[in-house]
């Protein structure tokens, strides 16, 4: 250890000094350090201020800061990964697969994009800011964002969703999911009936079968 | 001094112990009967080429219908380190308490009842430690469920999503 | 005592009342604003408009309006009667402080007995409210206070003689009369030694008087949490701060009066003889005195953002140990100066 | 190393003061009072509660109760796979997040056998060594505040925000970072960050000294903290105490030093120890000035760090992060770092799977408390409060 012992037996044990010498020292210490505090408040006096008057004047933030977590819908490939790796589990992800015909535009990873987000929906109120999200997105399109005024007056507030679709919409491609589901079941038990004759691409033909027109079958 | 010096030292000194060195990624682990824990504990304390003046972590862990009490002991002096393990069944889970030789034990001992159910005899205030005093189960033990309210608090649930402010 | 003379102290009564509500306003506002700048912080700078000004009143018109809370397990006649004694005591001291020649309450001519008197009364005050909380925290504040606050009576009061022995008088205007001619004359550059030894004397063991700190053990927020008012809130929390404050004054007012030269300008022609002009005289021997007193209620808030808090032993010890030998030493060689010298 | 240690194991002032103390109280036969200080007080430094037993203002018995701010983290990581534990790591010691990060990555990282380069340990010591800065800087004034001193509690954290702002933009956190992975981190300093390290530096030193004239030298506080909770160094060891607590009683014992983690054998720094210097070796003071005497030697890695990473290439820092953590080593590990609480230990049970078995943490601040019902009797209620803050425990690390 390069650092030498500093102390001796001597020093554990209290000084003894004459009383009335360490009577007087003490309590011209005590003077002393005194004045010296109140030469370090005092000169603390004219310095300027670290106060920031937070609404009139703002800190600008940091890009890396993790104030609030955005999802870039279009950029959104629906691999989970987010909901996979969160400690706390705030997702809640719903896709629905588009048609082969349909072009939703190309991930940012140049893969074509495959499913509809009908659901993004983010729970603020209970992430935990670990960053594990956004590092585990692989088309980045799950990012912190720094807003300023993050607080909100009502917890429900703090539940995001970044489908950016219309209610309306949402049931629209939901109904059509349902509908290519209970296709896909009945082709299932037609074909479970039918087990000898098995044909060679099912469900590529369960799907074109579904839905060969992009009008789906009209909600309620 | 290594693991199986130590191990090797131990058996010498006290070769009715029936220690078993277990050799376990990365570092090994001797295996005690609980019945000799107490003494073998206190010679590794106080034999001067020993020394092991420092319970670092006691751990009680749950492996299938076993219980293990972890000892993991340090010597400041000797900078050497070695791990005991004394195993008990689960219907049977009462220790010996070593918080006489290491008094650091006490609270750690505590822990391992509080949360893993192991009785510890000749502990000096044997208590709950982070649970309530009137709290029920073990909550580490891989079987237990959390209970759904505390003295009517409810556990489960305390924000439910269309919660007002 | 004629109607008139009633009357006119009455008024000056009623200018009291009025002038501790606006000081303390004014000190709790400059207390903050103080600490906030040492602390290189800015302090309360919305309420009101410019720097904040109107925050104090702001908090006082909220601890008006506050509910008054008085605990089910306690002493409620002592609970609720505890604050006023508390502040009586610090406000019944500003009868005879001597703010000009002309400008005083009541010229008794044992007027420091008086003070000294009158300003151990908020003890009292100070055990009803720490007995009558039922709270142990609440006891051990008021226990702490009384032992302290008793203990250091008497140091206050041998350096109290200091001043007194040289003017040869116990009236406060007498006192601050002796002083006259600027600021060479004031008791502590005139006397320097003694008077000096005094001053600081008084002046730190007049901090334990008020609680403040290092001497503030008996509300010590991080052991006793608030000590003796612990569990006062709204109007008779706001007695407490009052009194403190009030009796911060009083004591910055005896040290001036005492020892700097109460109401006299430092320098002698910056003054205005009574005969030139009555209001004249009093307003400028005012300005002065409260100027002088309030350098000193600063230098006392000073310290307070500077020192840690003593432990009660400590506290006791610094009382009987240090300030009663040395109080005592100086008034006997101020005593045998006097006799030999004058 | 173990000559300085033969001299301070063999003290045994604390127990002859307690014992002397209590034979005073015991004269006086006084009417005992019990009082609870906690769990909502000022000086618990959190949600612990103390049952004190008292004879006037001296304390005769304390017991500490804690669990208030249990969450039960060692049951939430045997559901978490291994990367998800780490923000609940991050939240045992929630002032040194970063160090406990770091004990609990090397713990891992160890049993799975990962090997990380040179400019991640790097990057790892730096920022651990920021955080310990930052946690005495808390440590230090709220023990000032502790004691009665408002001011230099807001000049420190004046400092401790320079820090957190240095981290906000390393990490995205300002208290909790997750920034050090198992294999990695979440990513390397970002570009003109050292530069401010190095402000940082330079603006840090002299704010020391002042701290040493406003607070430390005072002479109400060395009189406050001086041979008040004297804990000899052989108690100290008994009890687990570790960190800057056993440091303090003069047992020069770092495990940066005696069990190097991260190549902190190749920084020079030293270990200060306490002195007794204002009263006992052991007391309240001596447990203070290691903490502000460490943060100079913390200032001093940082430097070197820094200077370290100022040369070093760029590489990166995710290299060595497994691609899956669902297949690791079986075995199991007893790991721990010298966070600025003391010894923080991992007990990892790998069994193999996505996620732990069982793991066990060893929280310096709950072994140190352990200690205090040994200490408390024979004090004043003001005395407790010193020795309370002198530990320093963060109740988040004593309940997890």
């Amino acid at each position: 250890m390069s650092v030498p012992a500093t102390r001796d037996t001597a020093a554990l044990i209290p000084r003894r000094r004459n009383p009335l010498s360490q009577y007087f020292s003490d309590l011209w210490i005590g003077i002393v350090t005194i004045l010296e505090g109140m030469w370090v408040t005092f000169s603390h006096l004219p310095k300027r201020t670290i106060t920031v008057q937070y609404p009139k004047e703002k800190v600008p933030m940091y890009p890396q800061t993790r104030a609030m977590l955005v999802n870039h819908v279009d950029d959104c490939g629906y691999c989970l990964s987010c909901k996979r790796v969160c400690p706390v589990n705030i997702f809640t992800i719903t896709g629905v697969r588009a048609d082969p015909g349909e072009d939703l535009g190309i991930l940012p990873d140049g893969k074509p994009k495959k499913m509809h987000i009908v659901d993004f929906k983010i729970d603020m109120s209970k992430c935990v800011y670990c960053g594990l999200c956004v590092e585990a997105c692989d088309t980045r399109s799950l990012r912190w964002e720094q807003p300023q005024e993050k607080p909100v007056y009502n917890r429900r507030d703090l539940h995001l969703d970044f489908s950016g679709m219309t209610a309306e919409r949402k049931q629209e491609l939901l109904d059509r999911d349902e509908a290519r589901k209970k296709a896909k079941a009945a082709e299932a038990a037609a074909k479970a009936a039918a087990p000898k004759v098995a044909p060679p691409k099912p469900t590529s033909e369960s799907g074109t079968a579904s839905s060969p027109a992009p009008t789906p079958s009209d909600p309620s | 001094m290594n693991q199986s010096e130590i191990h090797n030292r131990l058996s010498k000194l006290f070769p009715s112990a029936g220690l078993v060195l277990e050799e376990i990624q990365p570092e090994p682990v001797c295996r005690i009967p609980r019945e000799q824990l107490v003494e073998v504990s206190a010679l590794l304390r106080d034999d001067p080429s020993l020394h092991f003046d420092c319970l670092m972590c006691l751990s009680a862990v749950e492996k299938g219908p076993e219980l293990h009490t972890v000892y993991h002991l340090y010597s400041i002096r000797h900078h050497h380190r070695f791990t005991l393990r004394c195993i008990v069944a689960k219907e049977d889970a009462v220790m010996p308490s070593v918080s006489t030789i290491w008094p650091t034990a006490e609270w750690h001992e505590r822990e391992a009842y509080d949360m893993m159910g192991i009785q510890f005899s000749g502990h000096p205030d044997h208590r709950r430690i982070l649970c309530a005093d009137d709290w029920e189960g073990h909550p580490l033990r891989k079987d237990y469920k959390s209970p759904e309210s505390f003295h009517d608090i409810p556990l489960t649930n305390i924000f439910p999503p269309d919660l007002p402010l | 005592m004629t109607g008139i003379d009633l009357l006119l102290s009455v008024a000056f009564a009623v200018g009291v009342i009025g002038f501790v509500s606006v000081f303390a306003l004014v000190a709790i506002y400059l207390e903050r604003k103080v600490s906030a700048h040492m602390q290189d912080r800015l302090g309360p700078m919305e309420t009101g408009g410019w720097h904040g000004w109107s925050q104090t009143v702001a908090d006082t018109l909220k601890l008006l309006l506050k509910e008054d809370i008085i605990p089910t397990a306690a002493d409620k006649p002592l609970f609720k009667l505890a604050p006023f004694i508390v502040f009586t005591g610090s406000f019944a001291a500003w009868a005879v402080i001597p703010f000009a020649a002309n400008l005083i309450g009541a010229d008794i001519n044992i007027g420091v007995f008086y003070l000294v008197a009158v300003s151990s009364l908020g003890v009292i005050g100070i055990l009803m409210a720490g007995w009558a909380s039922n709270n142990k925290w609440a006891l051990y504040g008021a226990m702490r206070a009384a032992a302290q606050m008793v203990s250091y009576e008497i140091p206050i009061g041998l350096s109290l003689l200091v001043p007194i022995l040289l003017a040869e008088s116990l009236s406060m205007k007498e006192l601050v009369e002796v002083q006259a001619g600027g600021f060479w004359h004031w008791t502590i550059f005139s006397h320097l030694p003694f008077a000096l030894i005094a001053f600081v004397i008084y002046f730190w063991a007049s901090l334990a008087e008020t609680n403040r700190t290092p001497f503030d053990i008996p509300e010590a927020e991080s052991e006793l949490v608030a000590g003796y008012h612990v569990e006062y809130s709204g109007m008779r929390f706001a007695m407490f701060f009052l009194a403190e404050y009030a009796n911060m004054f009083v004591v910055s007012a005896v040290v001036t009066a005492l020892f700097l030269g109460g109401w006299y300008a430092p320098i002698p022609w910056l003054d205005i003889p009574v005969e030139t002009s009555v209001v004249g005289s009093a307003a400028i021997g005012a300005f002065w005195f409260s100027s002088k007193a309030m350098l000193l209620v600063v230098v006392q808030m000073w310290l307070r953002w500077t020192l840690p808090r003593l432990r009660v032993d400590q506290l006791m010890h610094i009382c009987w140990k240090v300030f009663m030998p040395f109080s005592f030493v100086n008034i006997l060689l101020l005593s045998l100066w006097v006799a030999l010298c004058q | 190393m173990s000559d300085s240690l033969e001299l301070n194991l063999s003290t045994g002032h604390a127990p002859d003061l307690v014992r002397s103390a209590l034979a005073d109280v015991e004269d006086i036969h006084g009417e005992r009072m019990s009082l609870q200080m906690g769990p909502q007080h000022p000086a618990t430094h959190g949600v612990l509660r103390l049952e004190l037993e008292t004879d006037g203002e001296m304390v005769v018995k304390a017991t500490p109760h804690i669990g208030y701010l249990h969450r039960c983290f060692e049951k939430i990581a045997e559901n978490m796979t291994w990367p998800q534990i780490i923000p609940y790591v991050d939240r045992l010691d929630y002032c040194a997040s970063m160090n406990n990060a770091l004990g609990f990555v090397l713990g891992c990282e160890k049993l799975f056998g990962i090997e990380v380069s040179e400019r991640v340990q790097t990057i790892r010591v730096l920022v651990a060594e920021m955080n310990r800065v930052a946690s005495h800087l808390v440590a230090v004034g709220t023990y000032g505040l502790d004691i009665g001193a408002w001011t230099p509690f807001l000049f420190l954290f004046q400092e401790r925000e320079h820090l957190l702002d240095l981290f906000d933009e390393l990490s995205g956190g300002r208290l909790l970072y997750n920034y050090i992975w198992i294999g990695g981190l979440a990513h390397d300093v970002p570009d003109g960050w050292l530069p401010k390290v190095r402000d940082f530096l330079k603006y840090m030193e002299p704010k020391i000294g002042e701290l040493n004239t406003l607070l430390s030298f005072n002479k109400i506080f060395t009189e406050r903290t001086g041979k008040v909770a004297v804990l000899p160094a052989d108690l100290a060891i008994q009890y687990g105490v570790t960190g800057p607590n056993l440091r303090g009683s003069g047992v020069k014992w770092d495990i940066r030093k005696a069990e190097p983690y991260s190549g902190y054998e190749t920084y020079d720094f030293e270990i200060p120890v306490g002195t007794g210097e204002f009263g006992i070796v052991g007391d309240c003071f001596d447990r203070y000035m290691v903490r502000v005497r460490e943060m100079e030697q913390s200032l001093l890695i940082m430097k070197q760090a820094v200077e370290r990473l100022e040369k070093l290439e760029r590489d990166d820092v995710q290299a060595a992060i497994p691609k899956s953590f669902s297949k690791v080593p079986v075995g199991e590990i007893y790991f721990r770092t010298e966070t600025p609480k003391g010894e923080l230990g991992f007990y990892i049970v790998s069994d193999g799977k996505g996620k732990p078995n069982r793991l066990k943490c060893r929280a310096p601040s709950f072994t140190a408390l352990s200690v205090l019902s040994r200490l408390a009797p024979g004090l004043l209620i003001a005395d407790i409060v010193a020795l309370v803050g002198s530990i320093d425990i963060v109740l988040g690390e004593v309940d997890r």
